[in-house]
């Protein structure tokens, strides 16, 4: 197990090589350049261009601006911003609890809405309660997170300010408000300024998992060791619990497990919406900069962190399901 | 004995005999008033797509300054847009785009994870690795970097979009798929097959895929509302299909400027792509329990 | 034009940032390098550049050699009714963050707006007549050519940390500014004080600047006689700095930066958050004459205009942006107190290189373009009614202003009929033409109508989305036949639109047009040397006219300001350029 | 019986069979720290028409040897000899191979695809020999009442019958292709007692219909015992006795013999009641194979274990009439101490 989680971490970095590798000549393909970007439609001089080029080592060939970067990396240095100067450590340190903090919740949220729903919407299958569950879940799915989050702004924020209601019953509209936290627990009115972003990112997702965990509910139910077991009179929660859920687990697993790897790009938009500063909509605003430090310099924390979310995801198939061996070849 | 289920506990124990396969699954199938709904829904939104120019009474991009934000009424009966569009006339030619752009997503993606994710999770070893670890790479990158890069390469294409979002969507699929692969290979009866002189092709069509197909129903179901959804992303970003294509997502994304004083721009497109969504939720769980057989004859 | 645009385009709100205007998009400033060049074309004997303003100070200051003391300070800005209380901006920073608010490094309009709240220059411009005020000089004057300028310093101006801000703090913080080191993109901005070529080239590190701190005086020699330099001295480049910042590089504003305005920082910013103020106790008054009225003051960051105009309706702020589409909604609801008219222009431009559009044979076919489009039914649609339609390039409050530049052709609305006549003159088959924009929904929206508005006289154009974040590098390499591009004023000057955006030898960036013509560059380089403020006014009119005539651009609209204020708000001063005057600013 | 099929030529050949999963360590570069020996080196033959047993406790490496022999896993070394071709290096979806040497398997749950149905299931067999779909499907009626179905289940799907029933659909798969040699492995441990008998005498039945050979594997002497002409016992992958029935049942020679056939019941009650006591029941697991004891590998669960035990292993040697044993002892009893009330037979199960 242990040389297992080390070999696969070896992997994760190779997967983080190989994606800022890629961005890396993806931003070469791509036209423009970030000096002509920030500078508009203004043409920078060309002594300040070559300052400019110099100390960010613009001048060197691409494999030089390569190696460089890999350099600096490795030495614990992501580098600086080219449009604002700020550290891309600082940035990270002060993106990255945001965007997990964000992504915690709306994890939660999608789990246990989507889990739980999918469960009972597959034990009660075609019943009210199924076709209505399934059909705002879907809803919700559909709905692009930039109107979802309006709606909610203005369903929950603005209109209770016109109406005046009480303090309590009106929700902050943007922002990360008083940014408290043990962990990721929100203190005081945090929970507040959490509560519409992570509804907002774990809608997205949430009915895709009711829906996933719904299916493969239905799939153990009707396998023969789930038949056995009733037959055996057990309860039926318990035939649930135990027996069912356990096994209808492992593909829901694999959605969240993706998801935990993606969130980071699904929450640009909420981020966006809201004001939440995390890493998402923050590497977005540098990609469209042509920002290569940020970038690279960011996305490849998340790259890391998406490589771990996937170790995680294989880990946890091999505790959910033991026929998945993580080493050794089945013996007898 | 006593812990398994007799014959004669399943429904009628003579229907087997009488009833070919596939007969009773469509039997199956028709039963399910929802699937089948949603089957006359998509239907009728093919023919919708597909009759667009005969069924609707102005031209998809025929702007009209004066009927700005009109409501529904009897000459625009979904109302009209800023440009004073013909919503329904939008809504119809859109589902051209969208429906095509979703489908070829889906197919695409959905062979790419396919070969990709069944392979890997049947052969394991180097080849998962590598193909898993790749799907991390994709999974990884912020997807705006991966779109700025198609458009800027191939130009803001129809086709260069569903290239964008399957390069970004492909990795769900894969890794559902593997799961569900892993899942299914280590059980006895594909040793059984193998014993059985099974070819590996065989044994992947005949016995790991139709096991492992039902996260991927579901996954193919929501792929084309998500497809759908990217676009009105990609528009939100400023990098997707170009105006003035009647594309589903654009018009959603688009209606968020008007979201109060003209509701009927979000309304009819949000409510086709949700209900486009549903439809084919609706059929897979409908393929689902046709498809089962330990569902067979079951009400 | 308008590079904030970009910014705001790459920051992602593409579709939302094209609606909000010019100004309150924010504008990067762009230098006036024109200057030195106009140095060298021009006869040697008219090298002062007119005065950007028609303030008798300036004006004066090109053509006499005495001292022009300027109004007197204190007492004539804005009042404060009360004093106190936070004034919450969602307006400044509603698409993104600033970048910096080092003000040697700023290059926009949203950075330099904390800026001026912050720190005060020499000299700045009035919110309400526009003319220029003394601030932390008392007075200034040049000599004969306007190469030796001297400026009399206010006694007791200090840092919000107590030093004293002197004529020297002023040498060192611009001979910083400057130096290659910091790389500062505007550092061109103070390339006509001598010393500067040499500090550039590495040869040198001081300007040629004589700083008396005993009595107050900066004396600055220039290396070509410029008359604008009290103009100029009110940019941010010029804004003076506290010891720690003169010798600071560019992680300056990563820590609370000392300035000498009428708020201080409270504390290092929090970037895409807030950068909060607090009122400055020390301040010496600036051209209000009191410290800030308001206790505190944040500039609250937000990415989506939408969701920022929601902010400000659940009341969290005391401003806010008006989303596109929502101008006559929200100025119904909470007044249009803070939507005057902005200095910029929105235009569809014509390439005059080119083999079918350009040159003077096309004149025709431009000007048919230009009566074919309905610029009233884009007011409207795209606008909701609120901008000024154009009668010409030049917007009303610059000074030389004249109305009706284009009415030759042009009328609010569309007139196909005149542009049918026109093609018929033109007499030549029109091939379908390319129309450039960059990817937003409204400026979708604007070619589409444009495209409607040609298609009705018979002219195809194809409409092509462009890559928002290289488009004006694009427009100015690949030559588009019709494209879209929008202008807004760094300062008051005639010259600041009209003879940068136009001129054959001007920035190849600025001329999108490629405009070139040798009598409108005659006219506008015999503006710009022209001391008389009504005779320059009729050469760069004269020019503009001929280009207009050329149709080389087809005016659109005016800008305006979308800015809501709450009910709570009291005065709010704010000039046309776009800076609010925050040391005046007030609540009910 | 087995005199007269002693002349014949074996059917099935297995010398020296072997099979070793690698054990590595190492975050990238993995190092084989060391080695599973799950099958070491295991030879015995089986004539034609005959029923070899192969016993031995779960882990022993009796079904690996099955799967090696039908190349469902690749063996380290050895050779097997089928029907006189030397099949030790033939491709694993050989055709002939596949369908003269055909398995059924111990889940009679797991072991059929329950998305087919039993006419899809019993004609894959033949269907991939080349057989015409419509012809093998002709076939499957006829093979499911052999197998003692009806006609009409062949449209049923698995989950719809029971243990048993789907245990003969699995040895009608393996019968369709004519197969020469079939392998059992444990076909009826899943099953309730009554129903192990019926399917028991199916197979016997058929065996004689069809003239089968089987290789039957159990972890129970008792299930053996029926129907095995001939039987060998394994204890941690390798042979520790074998010889014919009669041989291994009135006269087993190793100790872990005799400590199985004392866990077999007997039917007379009385009968049953004395050997109660007479029970031998063996101490601790089985070893991990591992890391195998030196020597003979039984030594650490036999009481009468000497130092010779520990340091030399015990060759297959022929105690007469091809009882072979490997043991330094062949013969030897269990102290009385070790005879005690077994608690279950999970010792040997």
């Amino acid at each position: 197990m242990a040389s297992y989680l080390i070999r696969r971490l070896g992997l994760a970095l190779l997967v983080v090589w190989g994606a800022v590798t890629i961005m890396f000549v993806m931003f070469f393909v791509i036209p423009g350049n970030t000096i002509d970007i920030l500078s508009g439609e203004k043409v920078v001089r060309p002594e300040i261009r070559r300052t400019i080029e110099k100390e960010w080592g613009l001048d060197k060939s691409v494999t030089g601006q390569y190696v460089h970067y890999w350099n600096r990396v490795l030495h614990g240095d992501l580098g600086k911003s080219y449009s604002n100067n700020r550290s891309v450590n600082e940035l990270f340190k002060q993106r990255a609890a945001n965007s997990a903090r964000l992504a915690f919740w709306g994890l939660t949220i999608e789990i246990v809405f989507g889990i739980g729903i999918g469960v009972i919407a597959a034990v009660r299958k075609y019943s009210l309660l199924d076709v209505v569950t399934g059909f705002v879940a879907v809803a919700l799915a559909g709905i692009p997170v930039f109107v979802l989050g309006l709606l909610l702004q203005y369903g929950l924020g603005v209109r209770p300010a016109q109406w005046n209601w009480p303090r309590w019953a009106r929700f902050p509209v943007q922002g990360m408000g008083p940014n408290r936290w043990f962990v990721v627990i929100p203190l005081g009115h945090q929970w507040k300024y959490l509560i519409l972003p992570a509804i907002v990112l774990a809608c997205v997702q949430t009915g895709f998992i009711t829906r996933i965990s719904r299916t493969s509910m239905l799939e153990v139910l009707n396998a023969d060791y789930v038949r056995t077991a009733r037959a055996k009179g057990l309860r039926s929660s318990t035939v649930i619990v135990k027996h069912a859920l356990r096994n209808a687990l492992l593909p829901t697993l694999t959605v969240i497990g993706l998801d935990v790897i993606g969130l980071f790009g699904v929450a640009v938009l909420t981020e966006t919406v809201f004001n939440w500063p995390g890493l998402g909509s923050t590497i977005r605003d540098y990609a469209f900069a042509q920002d290569v430090p940020v970038v690279l310099g960011l996305a490849s924390i998340v790259v890391l962190f998406g490589a771990m979310a996937s170790l995680l995801v294989d880990v946890g198939y091999s505790i959910l399901d033991p026929r998945v061996r993580l080493t050794t070849e089945k013996v007898d | 004995m006593a812990a398994t289920v007799t014959p004669a506990a399943v429904g009628d124990a003579g229907l087997g005999d009488l009833i070919p396969f596939w007969t009773d699954v469509r039997r199956r199938f028709l039963r399910n008033k929802l699937a089948v709904g949603s089957v006359v829904y998509v239907v009728l939104l093919s023919l919708i797509a597909i009759l667009a120019p005969l069924i609707t009474f102005y031209g998809p991009k025929k702007i009209n300054p004066a009927a700005s934000l009109g409501k529904p009424s009897r000459a625009h009966w979904m109302g009209t847009d800023l440009l004073g569009r013909d919503v329904w006339t939008r809504l119809a030619f859109g589902a051209r785009i969208s429906l095509s752009v979703a489908l070829a997503v889906v197919v695409v993606s959905t062979v790419l994870s396919l070969l990709v994710g069944a392979l890997a999770g049947y052969f394991g070893g180097w080849w998962d690795t590598i193909t898993m670890r790749t799907a991390d790479v994709f999974s990884t990158l912020p997807y705006i970097v991966v779109v700025l890069f198609f458009i800027s390469v191939f130009g803001r294409k129809v086709w260069v979009i569903v290239l964008a979002i399957v390069a970004l969507g492909w990795m769900g699929s894969a890794r559902l798929f593997r799961a569900g692969v892993l899942q299914v290979k280590s059980q006895e009866y594909i040793e059984a097959a193998r014993a059985s002189g099974c070819s590996t092709l065989r044994i992947l069509t005949r016995h790991v895929l139709p096991n492992a197909i039902q996260p991927i129903i579901v996954s193919v179901a929501f792929g084309i509302g998500s497809a759908i959804l990217l676009e009105s992303v990609f528009g939100f970003l400023g990098v997707g299909i170009a105006e003035p294509t009647p594309a589903w997502g654009l018009m959603v994304g688009d209606a968020r400027d008007h979201l109060f004083d003209a509701p009927h721009l979000f309304f009819f497109p949000a409510g086709a792509l949700v209900l486009t969504v549903l439809a084919f939720t609706f059929i897979g769980d409908g393929l689902r329990d046709a498809l089962d057989p330990k569902l067979r004859g079951a009400k | 034009m308008n590079t904030r645009y970009l910014k705001a385009l790459a920051g992602g709100m593409l579709a939302l940032a094209i609606t909000v205007p010019p100004a309150t998009s924010a504008v990067k400033k762009k230098k006036v390098t024109r200057v030195t060049k106009a140095t060298t074309t021009v006869a040697p004997a008219t090298t002062a550049i007119p005065a950007t303003t028609a303030t008798p100070a300036t004006t004066a200051a090109a053509t006499v050699t005495t001292a022009v003391k300027a109004v007197a300070a204190g007492g004539t800005g804005t009042k404060c009714n009360k004093v106190g209380g936070t004034f919450i901006d969602n307006w400044t920073l509603s698409t993104s963050d600033a970048q910096h608010i080092d003000p040697g490094i700023t290059t926009e309009l949203i950075g330099a707006q904390v800026i001026n709240a912050v720190w005060d220059g020499l000299t700045r411009v009035d919110p309400d007549t526009g003319n220029l005020l003394p601030d932390v000089a008392e007075s200034w004057s040049s000599n004969a050519d306007s190469t030796v300028w001297t400026f009399k310093l206010k006694k007791g101006v200090k840092f919000s940390n107590g030093e004293d801000v002197l004529p020297s703090t002023f040498k060192k913080t611009w001979e910083r500014n400057v130096s290659p080191a910091l790389g500062s993109e505007y550092a061109d901005l103070a390339n006509v004080i001598k010393g500067w070529q040499a500090i550039q080239d590495g040869k040198g590190k001081e300007l040629a600047i004589v700083a008396d701190d005993a009595n107050l005086t900066l004396t600055v020699n220039l290396s070509s006689p410029y008359g604008g330099l009290a103009q100029r001295v009110s940019h941010t480049l010029f804004f003076p700095l506290s010891k720690d910042g003169q010798i600071a590089g560019k992680d300056y504003e990563k820590g609370v930066m000392i300035g000498n305005g009428a708020f201080k920082m409270d504390g290092p910013r929090q970037p895409d958050l807030q950068t909060k103020l607090v009122r400055n106790d020390s301040y010496f008054g600036g051209i209000n004459g009191h410290p800030a009225c308001l206790d505190t003051l944040v500039f609250k960051v937000s990415k989506d205009p939408i969701s920022a105009y929601a902010d400000f309706e659940a009341g969290n702020s005391s401003n806010g942006v008006i989303p596109g589409g929502k101008f006559a909604e929200a100025t119904k609801k909470y007044g249009d107190r803070a939507t005057k008219a902005v200095l910029s222009e929105q235009y569809l431009g014509i390439n005059w290189k080119d083999s079918v559009v350009g040159g003077f044979g096309a004149a025709k076919l431009r000007q048919a373009i230009g009566a074919a489009i309905d610029r009233a039914g884009i007011n409207s649609i795209v606008y909701n009614g609120s901008r000024k339609i154009s009668t010409g390039f030049t917007p009303p409050g610059i000074p030389g202003y004249k109305a009706g530049l284009t009415q030759n052709f042009q009328k609010e609305g569309a007139d196909p009929a005149l542009a049918k006549r026109l093609i018929s003159e033109y007499a030549k088959p029109i091939p379908k033409l390319t129309y450039w924009y960059r990817t937003s929904s409204v400026e979708a929206t604007i070619a589409q109508l444009i495209q409607a508005n040609l298609k009705d006289v018979g002219i195809d154009i194809d409409i092509q989305a462009q890559n928002p974040t290289t488009y004006f590098t694009d427009v100015r390499n690949k030559n588009p036949q019709l494209f879209r591009s929008g202008w807004t004023w760094d300062y008051s000057g005639y010259d600041n639109g009209a003879n940068q955006l136009f001129h054959t030898t001007d920035d190849a960036s600025n001329n999108l047009t490629d405009f070139a013509v040798a009598q409108y560059d005659q006219l506008t380089e015999k503006g710009q040397a022209e001391s008389d403020p009504a005779k320059q006014a009729a050469d760069y009119q004269q020019a503009e006219a001929i280009m207009l005539d050329q149709a080389v651009v087809i005016p659109l609209v005016w800008g305006r300001f979308q800015t809501v204020l709450s009910p709570k708000v009291d005065q709010y001063p704010q000039n046309a350029l776009g800076f609010v005057d925050f040391g005046g600013v007030s609540l009910k | 019986m087995s005199a007269e099929l002693a002349a014949v030529a074996p059917l099935l050949e297995v010398r020296n069979l072997t099979k070793h999963f690698p054990i590595t360590k190492g975050a990238l570069l993995r190092r084989r720290v060391g080695t599973v020996k799950a099958v070491d080196g295991v030879s015995y033959t089986v004539r034609p028409g005959e029923t070899f047993g192969l016993v031995g406790e779960s882990g022993c490496g009796k079904s690996t040897t099955a799967r090696l022999v039908l190349k469902l896993m690749a063996s380290t070394a050895g050779q097997v000899i089928f029907d006189g071709v030397d099949i030790t290096h033939i491709k694993p979806n050989n055709k002939a191979l596949r369908r003269d040497l055909q398995i059924v398997f111990q889940d009679p749950y797991a072991s059929l695809d329950p998305r087919m149905t039993v006419r899809q299931i019993v004609a894959e067999p033949m269907i991939v020999q080349g057989t015409a779909p419509k012809d093998a499907y002709g076939q499957v009626d006829d093979l499911l009442v052999r197998c003692g179905l009806a006609r009409e289940h062949a449209a049923r799907y698995p989950h719809e019958f029971s243990g048993g029933q789907r245990q003969r659909v699995g040895v009608a798969r393996a019968l369709g292709t004519r197969p020469k040699l079939i392998f059992l492995d444990e076909p009826v441990s899943a099953l309730d007692v009554s129903i192990q008998a019926q399917v028991m005498n199916l197979l016997e039945d058929l065996q004689d219909e069809f003239g089968l050979t089987y290789v039957f594997i159990a972890h129970d002497l008792s299930v053996v015992s029926h129907i095995s002409d001939r039987i060998a016992v394994m204890y941690l992958g390798k042979i520790v006795e074998t010889g014919s029935r009669s041989e291994v049942f009135e006269r087993p020679e190793h100790p872990y013999t005799k400590a199985l056939l004392s866990a077999v019941p007997v039917p007379d009650p009385r009968l049953e009641r004395a050997r109660k006591k007479t029970r031998i029941v063996l101490r601790g697991d089985v070893p991990s194979p591992a890391d195998p004891p030196s020597g003979c590998r039984f030594r650490t669960r036999c009481a009468m274990a000497t130092d010779l035990c520990a340091s030399d292993e015990p060759l297959l040697t022929d105690q007469g009439g091809g009882h072979l044993v490997a043991c330094h002892y062949p013969g030897i009893e269990w102290p009385a101490a070790s005879s005690s009330p077994l608690e279950s037979t999970s010792a040997v199960a």
